[in-house]
């Protein structure tokens, strides 16, 4: 069997779904931060899928992979902190209780 | 390596020696010295700022990185322009930076402000996405630390974990768009891909790419629907921040915007695009009034107004002209004087009594007339009421967007002149608070510190200068016109 | 002629008007009303030449052989509308403004004398505003000679609204009392209904002929002299050519000249009180009695017939105009008659009579053709509208006198004061014997030329006319009866008897009954005819009696006479027999009595159905449905913005979802619009 | 820039707004006012007969004392001046109304200071706006002129003024928001294809480049720009709310003055460019303004406010001004500017006896004022005077305007637009009977409240303020030729191709 382009495209893109799915339903902050790093995951996926099998003479997506990579993890390590801090404040971490602000 | 390369990203360079210098400072700089930092930054930004105007010495390259990044007399001004922003903000910000809860971490504010404008320097040379992904990055992530900078405040912290979360998923979003069009057309030059997308026929994917780049950039710009997290984040963040989110950041993403559109995404222009920037300039603009209309808190009023001025200033994109682009930037200059003459005052009251609702400005001209005076101005000048410079940006971009000529965007031109009204109902529904609601005046009378005062003045001056004053707009003008983007 | 002395005609009064109305205030009472009565003199005596030097001076440029030409002795350019359509204010000289000018000036001084004894009361202190009211008296005189030397269409226009409005400020002179304000506003309103029918009339008219001047409408220039014309059917005919070629040949009815006519007799209709605009004027006698002597009766009430007179070449070009105006005058005058047999009010009865004999002059103005007896209708129209004035203005200044020593307008407050104030008496007499139409007075001469002219166009409006000038005697006498005999007077306790009046205001009753006595044997036939040609070959102090139809003439003395003795029966003694008149006919009775209810219709069309069915609704639809479309857009946005405001419900999870679906769905919108 | 007379018709008042600025106490801002308002008059007045003197001696350009100077060059936005006999009588009835209205405003309270600021502001705009020709010029001063309202009406006014003010101020800028569009529109097709772009109005007029389909478009978002400040049916509900909250000068202002700006533009802009559009759809807009000026005179009859009497009949008075332009002939035009005129004066003097009254009485109903003519005489009779200018008497300025507008409508070849004159004309009746029901009630009569008796008549300001009005409506109304003529003469030159194609 000839793994093609679309067996790789096709759980990227489950990922990045069940990312969305994630964001849209958990309420645990950390639970969404997993799911943000799935879609983020899913998009380095496709970068590096794509250059692997349509332009295999250059290194574009590789290295967008490598810095997308270090981008993600400064997200995140960004945003843990941040609910940290709320997590001191308000002594938990449901995103739905974060809805002082609105309207 | 040419290393004369590096001479091309001037401001760049100088933007990130005030950064060092700054972070030398704060670090090292004994404790007894420490009083000096704002003023040291401030200075020292001030003369970065007068330096990025000179013209560069000598034969400077336009590019370095092979190509990577390039720098042209229209983009050392849009970065001049946001210097000047970034300026007023810090004079602005003085009072608050040494205020006793924040003196202790003012230079870490300093330093993000700095990063963060280095993101957007990048954002806005960028000719590659990689580069620009991190200039993106840049000058997002650290704002939510900005955002989320008053520790005191809860409001803060849940500003910042929307700002965060919503940002990290709009990248992705933006990400995933950028790798459509990188297997699309097996590049991430700017120029590779608009030869390839000029050749290749339409696709689905591309267009699809395209709705996730524009989602991605229109979440920085706060266009509808990309736009909830605005009014919340800047309603939460300490003042000082929301203005420089709202004129800054939000300027610098505008320029971007359009460099991508029309560089990137130029041949499909008329085929995608303008029909997408249509759409979402009337739900910007509109639904930004409509969520306006009935703020009582100040700051989220501003956001909501801010949301539909970025509407207007897509105006300058749809354009897709020369013309446009002068306006763009031109109302991107206006816009960060006008609101950030609104935010001086607000931050004004703010520092002094804490109040920030709309109702605490009633009667305000009895005890502050000159604070009164400067946020009528603003509110003038951001409803677009000559003299003030306000009316010429939006004259000059509506002149741009007409420029286009098709009958469509005489329509659009229409709705965007009728939402004026609605702007302008709730722009003066801050000046009858303060000049004719006749409630006592709740905040009483106080002398507002310097630095607060010198930032209005600027302000002031540039709401009434700049307009009358032609030959801002006059240079803008022949500047995006050797710009040759179109 | 030098053009000093007609500058000065229309100069004098102006000017008494601006000294008395801006410095008024500033000067004693005395000053005031000797100022305003010796300057109307001044323009009388002035008057007097003007008109004497153009009937009897022989001048080439008035008159040539037997025809009164017409001249216009300056013409200023007032405002131009289009090159050949320019307002001028001139002064155009011809029969019927020579006449118009005397009588004018002549009632104008009267009631300018009478009116120093009448503004005050019977300790001798001036009623407040003395000034004010010679200085309108001023205005209205300047206006009403400005209107009859009008030069063009639209000069005439101007003062024939500046006589409404000088009517209605001396009409609200007591302008405390509410009943003369609504009166005052009535009469305005009523003649401005009446005026935008004369201005569509002049705006079709000069649409059509490109012209406002009378002259270039009825006349031909005279060769070889400037500003001098004759009376011309062929110009008038000329005319008519142009609205037959040009205009639309029907237009509901009738053609486009007579509409225009018929809309500008409209104008006429109004100022003149034709039925059914009659309804101002029995209101307006709530001004001062020298007012209405002046305005009511003699002056301005008749504009409207000399409107007519001025465009009778015009209107003899459309019979079926003519026609209109007689019908129009024809019941009107019974109309009049049969109310004025009814009323108290002694003002009233007058004002009735004023316009039962303006009728009569318009039906003679209507009945008029050149082909009888020269156009003799038009003779008596002008004839009439002469001695009327003269004979009314007499009745009325008696009528002040009667008022002022009373107190009370009703005749029912008066009887039997023959005794008390002869002077009234004998004047009032005569007066009355004028109106009647008995020989030799005045009135005789003028109404039996009336009704030959009526003989002259249908035995219907003879007959007509004959009727109601018995009425005429009749409720002139019962009048007259009622205020000087019927029975003794009876004097309140503590209040003097009454008695005749001072010299100022006898000297005016005992001229104008003079006037009245003769006016009738001016030989008008020789003076005042329609294309100016003479209608006797030699006059005497006897042409009027020597040219007389005897046969019409006897008639109408008999008819006259008759009503006089029926008068005398019924109202000399008291008696039973109105009591019993009226219950013969109590339904006619009360019609008349109310005035066959005209004010109560007006009332009804005014108050109920514009004010209530047109004014009220637009103003409820302004303010509920323009202005609330207006609101309801400011609303429409806010409750939109309440609508969306779920959008933001600060969940960071509808907001990701909300930014994913607007991603999706501009790439899907996208995609199926272009694939 | 400095050598054209022009220019200090902005200057002079600037001048004003810095004297204010520095002024400390009453006397210094009065002085300030009287001086500078004076000086616009006697600038005016000298102008008048500078041009009449230019005139007669031959000069035949359309506008004269025309200066140009270069503002946003790329885009040839221009700061250009330039005035006609048209733009003269505007200036002039401009000035005299900014001197009565400095007169009116004696005693402002409070913070007169910031009111004459306002006020003046005001004036910049409205004088920027007579004596531009450039379309962005013009337009700029025209929003200048509109925004000092919202405040002028906000904090002086009376009554339901938050709601007048931001209501005034919505549709007025409403209307501009059109005409924004209508002028950029303009711009794009000021020259022919190739050319260069203005915004010059007489350039754009010589180069009729506009083609039809776009005059289409054009014309009616220009007209209705104007027309909504003009007060054109629908859009003229601003005008009762908006008058009746403003303060005294700002309703003689703004009726005077503010309203014609809406009727001058209308005809410089919208028909002066668009000549075939006005042609074409002048029937759209005659009936429009038809139903503006027996409406409005209907609308009058039933109010019980003063003001909003005055107001209904400035919507009635102004619809006949573009009732006239849009006939396009030489006389019907003329008239519409010397209805301006008229209406102008006559509308500030009744704007400012009504402020004097209310003033007194504290009431502005008239069911609840009678016999004033006992207790303030000066001012019932001025009041009277005009009332008879606004119901048409000869002799005052009402008549000669409202004629020269009937006349010349009424010589419109089409049958259309004669039936329409005579729907218009029908307006003077209904125009009579709301201004006599008011002098009835308000002035005549018993006296209604007691406590009136011992009110005072008019002070020396307050005269000076009603007689130079009155005055300018008397001399309107003697010697109409004069004003006519110099009104015509423009016509004759610079719409001689525009009349030509009627």
């Amino acid at each position: 069997m000839e793994i093609t382009l679309l067996y790789y495209l096709i759980p990227s893109l489950i990922m990045f779904c069940c990312g969305v799915y994630g964001f849209l339903t958990r309420k645990n902050m950390i639970a969404i931060l997993i799911s943000l790093e799935l879609m983020l995951n899913a998009v380095d996926i496709n970068f590096v899928v794509f250059n692997r099998f349509l332009f295999p003479g250059q290194m574009e997506g590789m290295f967008f992979t490598l810095f997308a990579i270090a981008i993600a993890a400064a997200e995140t390590a960004l945003a843990i902190a941040i609910i940290i801090n709320v997590f001191r404040a308000v002594k938990g971490i449901d995103v739905r209780d974060l809805t002082k602000m609105k309207f | 390596m040419d290393y004369s390369q590096f001479l091309a990203m001037k401001q760049e360079i100088g933007l990130l020696v005030v950064f060092l210098l700054v972070f030398l400072y704060d670090t090292f700089m004994p404790r007894r010295s420490q009083g000096g930092l704002s003023v040291f930054t401030i200075i020292l930004f001030a003369v970065f700022t007068v330096w990025g105007f000179m013209p560069c010495m000598g034969s400077c390259a336009d590019s370095a990185f092979a190509g990577m990044y390039v720098t042209s007399p229209v983009m050392m001004a849009i970065k001049g322009i946001l210097n000047v922003g970034v300026l007023i903000v810090l004079i602005q910000a003085n009072k608050w930076a040494n205020s006793e809860i924040q003196i202790m971490r003012r230079g870490e504010f300093y330093e993000l402000l700095l990063v963060t404008l280095f993101g957007m320097y990048l954002m806005i040379s960028a000719r590659h996405f990689l580069l620009f992904v991190i200039g993106l990055e840049a000058a997002s992530l650290p704002l939510a630390a900005m955002v989320a900078f008053d520790k005191n405040h809860y409001e803060s912290h849940e500003a910042a974990v929307k700002y965060i979360l919503t940002a990290v998923f709009s990248s992705a979003i933006f990400m995933m768009g950028l790798s459509f069009v990188y297997g699309l057309t097996g590049s991430l030059y700017f120029s590779t891909i608009a030869s390839v997308v000029a050749l290749e026929e339409t696709s689905a994917m591309l267009i699809v790419a395209l709705a996730f780049v524009v989602a991605g950039v229109g979440f920085k710009l706060s266009l509808v629907p990309f736009h909830l997290w605005t009014a919340d984040v800047y309603q939460g963040a300490p003042t000082s921040v929301t203005s420089y989110l709202s004129v800054i950041s939000k300027g610098a993403a505008a320029f971007a915007f359009l460099v991508i559109l029309t560089q990137v995404f130029g041949a499909v222009y008329s085929d995608i695009w303008e029909w997408m920037l249509y759409a979402l300039v009337i739900l910007t603009i509109t639904v930004g009034n409509l969520f306006a209309l009935r703020q009582t808190n100040m700051k989220r009023f501003l956001a909501f107004s801010s949301i539909s001025q970025a509407g207007y200033i897509m105006l300058g994109v749809v354009a897709c002209n020369a013309m446009g682009m002068a306006s763009l930037m031109y109302y991107i200059l206006v816009y960060v004087f006008s609101n950030l003459a609104a935010f001086g005052v607000i931050q004004a009251i703010e520092n002094k009594t804490g109040k920030v609702g709309m109702a605490d400005y009633n009667g305000l001209h009895k005890t502050n007339p000159w604070l009164s005076f400067t946020m009528m101005l603003a509110m003038f000048s951001l409803a677009g009421i000559p003299p003030f410079a306000g009316f010429f940006s939006k004259f000059f971009i509506f002149t741009g967007a007409i420029a286009q000529g098709s009958i469509a965007i005489y329509v659009l031109v229409l709705i965007a002149l009728i939402n004026t009204i609605v702007s302008l109902f709730y722009y003066l529904l801050v000046v009858k608070a303060m000049y004719i609601n006749p409630e006592q005046p709740v905040v009483g009378a106080f002398r507002s510190a310097c630095s607060e005062r010198i930032g209005m003045w600027i302000c002031v001056a540039g709401i009434i200068g700049l307009g009358i004053v032609s030959c801002f707009y006059d240079h803008l003008l022949e500047l995006s016109g050797t710009f040759g983007l179109f | 002629m030098d053009p000093i002395i007609p500058i000065l005609i229309l100069a004098i009064p102006l000017c008494m008007f601006l000294v008395l109305g801006l410095f008024g205030n500033k000067m004693s009472h005395p000053i005031a009303g000797i100022l305003g009565t010796a300057g109307m003199g001044v323009t009388m005596v002035l008057a007097y030449i003007t008109a004497f030097t153009y009937f009897f001076s022989g001048a080439p440029q008035f008159i040539d052989g037997d025809v009164h030409l017409q001249n216009i002795v300056f013409n200023q350019d007032w405002l131009q509308f289009t090159d050949s359509l320019v307002i001028r204010l001139g002064f155009l000289l011809d029969p019927i403004s020579a006449l118009m000018l005397v009588v004018i000036t002549t009632i104008s001084f009267m009631v300018h004398l009478y009116s120093n004894g009448y503004m005050r009361d019977h300790h001798g202190v001036w009623e407040t505003g003395f000034q004010r009211f010679y200085a309108f008296l001023s205005l209205f005189s300047f206006s009403m000679l400005g209107l009859v030397v009008a030069t063009n269409i639209f000069q005439m226009y101007i003062f024939w609204e500046l006589v409404g409005a000088s009517s209605y400020l001396l009409i609200g002179f007591y302008y405390t009392k509410p009943s003369a304000v609504s009166a005052s506003k009535k009469a305005f309103i009523v003649t401005r209904f009446a005026d935008l029918g004369f201005l569509i009339g002049i705006l079709i008219l000069s649409f059509y002929t490109g012209t406002f001047n009378f002259t270039d409408l009825t006349s031909a220039p005279v060769a070889g002299m400037d500003g001098v014309y004759q009376v011309s059917g062929e110009t008038a005919a000329g005319i008519r050519n142009i609205f037959q070629t040009s205009a639309a040949p029907i237009f509901m009815g009738g053609s486009v000249m007579t509409w225009a006519l018929v809309l500008i007799f409209m104008g006429g209709m109004g100022k003149s009180a034709m039925l059914p605009l009659h309804i101002w004027l029995p209101d307006a006698m709530e001004g001062p009695t020298p007012v209405s002597a002046l305005i009511h009766a003699a002056t301005m009430v008749v504009a409207g017939v000399y409107l007519v007179a001025r465009l009778f070449p015009l209107y003899l070009m459309e019979v079926t105009s003519l026609d209109i105006i007689v019908v129009v005058g024809a019941l009107t005058a019974l109309y009049a008659a049969i109310v004025a047999c009814t009323q108290v009010d002694i003002k009233r009865v007058l004002a009735f009579s004023t316009i039962s004999q303006i009728a009569f002059m318009m039906v003679s103005l209507g009945v008029a053709r050149p082909e009888f007896h020269h156009g003799i209708g038009y003779m008596a129209g002008m004839f009439h509208l002469f001695t009327h004035a003269m004979f009314k203005a007499l009745l009325f200044l008696c009528a002040g006198a009667l008022i002022h020593a009373i107190g009370s307008n009703d005749y029912t407050d008066m009887h039997g004061l023959r005794k008390y104030m002869p002077v009234t008496h004998i004047t009032f007499l005569i007066g009355c014997l004028a109106i009647a139409g008995i020989i030799p007075f005045a009135g005789f001469f003028s109404k039996d030329e009336i009704l030959t002219a009526c003989f002259g166009n249908s035995m219907v409006w003879y007959i007509w006319m004959s009727f109601v000038a018995g009425l005429t005697a009749f409720y002139m006498f019962r009048l007259y009866y009622l205020i000087f005999w019927w029975k003794e007077h009876k004097i309140h306790e503590g209040h003097h008897a009454p008695h005749d009046q001072p010299w100022t205001m006898t000297l005016p009753l005992v001229v104008l009954a003079a006037i009245s006595c003769v006016a009738g044997f001016v030989p008008f036939g020789n003076l005042v005819t329609w294309n100016g040609h003479n209608m006797f070959d030699h006059v005497s102090f006897l042409t009027n009696l020597e040219n007389l139809d005897w046969s019409v003439a006897v008639i109408s003395l008999l008819v006259a006479v008759a009503a006089i003795a029926l008068a005398t029966v019924m109202y000399k003694k008291e008696n039973p027999m109105p009591e019993r008149m009226r219950r013969l006919m109590p339904n006619l009775w009360r019609w008349s009595r109310n005035r066959f209810y005209w004010d109560e219709l007006y009332m009804f069309i005014t108050h109920k159905i514009i004010f209530n069915l047109i004014c009220r609704p637009i103003a409820w639809f302004d303010r509920h449905i323009i202005d609330g479309s207006m609101d309801g857009m400011a609303y429409l946005a806010q409750r939109a913005s309440y609508a969306i405001r779920g959008l933001q419900s600060g969940n960071i999870q509808m907001y990701v979802w909300v930014y994913l679906i607007g991603a999706l769905l501009l790439g899907a919108v996208t995609v199926i619009c272009l694939i | 820039m400095f050598s054209n007379v022009l220019i200090y018709f902005v200057v002079i008042p600037l001048i004003m707004l810095l004297g204010l600025a520095l002024s400390r106490n009453m006397k210094q801002i009065r002085t300030v006012a009287v001086v500078g308002s004076s000086a616009l008059i006697a600038l005016s007045v000298w102008l008048l007969v500078d041009y009449l003197q230019l005139r007669a001696a031959g000069e035949t350009a359309e506008m004269l004392y025309v200066g140009s100077w270069a503002w946003f060059k790329p885009l040839n936005i221009n700061l250009a001046v330039g005035v006609d006999g048209i733009s003269i009588a505007m200036l002039l009835l401009s000035s005299i109304i900014v001197f009565a209205g400095s007169f009116a405003s004696w005693k402002i309270e409070p913070l007169p200071r910031q009111f004459f600021l306002w006020l003046i502001l005001l004036s910049v705009g409205v004088f920027g706006f007579f004596i531009s020709i450039d379309l962005f010029t013009m337009f700029m001063f025209y929003e200048v002129a509109l925004i000092p309202m919202y405040l002028l009406i906000g904090v002086w006014g009376s009554g339901n003024k938050e709601y007048s003010a931001m209501k005034l101020t919505l549709m007025l800028m409403g209307g501009s928001a059109f005409l924004m569009l209508g002028i950029i529109g303009i711009y794009y097709h000021s020259a022919p294809e190739g050319g260069q772009l203005t915004m010059n109005l007489l350039e754009i007029s010589r180069n009729a480049s506009i083609d039809k389909g776009w005059q289409y478009f054009l014309f009616p978002m220009t007209f209705v720009g104007f027309g909504v400040l003009g007060a054109m049916f629908p859009f003229h509900t601003w005008s009762p709310d908006g008058h009746a909250s403003a303060p005294t000068a700002v309703s003689m202002l703004h009726a005077g003055v503010l309203m014609k700006l809406g009727g001058y533009g209308c005809f410089r802009v919208a028909i002066y460019l668009m000549p075939e559009a006005a042609n074409d759809l002048a029937w759209i807009f005659l009936i429009l303004t038809g139903i503006s000026v027996v409406y409005g005179a209907f609308s009058a009859c039933v109010q019980t406010d003063l003001k909003y009497i005055n107001a209904y009949s400035s919507v009635s008075h102004c619809g006949l001004v573009l009732f006239a332009i849009l006939m396009l002939n030489t006389t019907a035009m003329t008239g519409a500017i010397m209805q301006m005129l008229s209406h102008g004066l006559m509308t500030a003097l009744f704007f400012a006896l009504i402020g004097m009254i209310y003033g007194r009485t504290h009431t502005r109903d008239i069911r609840q004022m009678g016999g004033l003519m006992k207790i303030m005489p000066f001012l019932a009779v001025c009041y009277v005077i005009a009332g008879m200018a606004s119901l048409g008497l000869p002799g005052l300025s009402g008549f000669v305007a409202e004629m020269t507008i009937f006349v010349g409508s009424f010589q419109h070849t089409d049958m259309f637009h004669r039936v329409f004159t005579i729907v218009a004309c029908c307006s003077i009746v209904i125009t009579a009977v709301y201004i006599l029901r008011v002098v009835g009630k308000l002035l005549f009569g018993p006296v209604q409240d007691e406590h009136h008796r011992t009110l005072t008549d008019a002070t020396w300001w307050e005269r000076l303020s009603t007689i130079t009005l009155i005055i300018c409506v008397a001399a309107i109304g003697c010697f109409p030729n004069f004003f006519s003529d110099l009104i015509k003469f423009t016509f004759n030159t610079s719409f001689a191709q525009l009349l030509g194609m009627n």
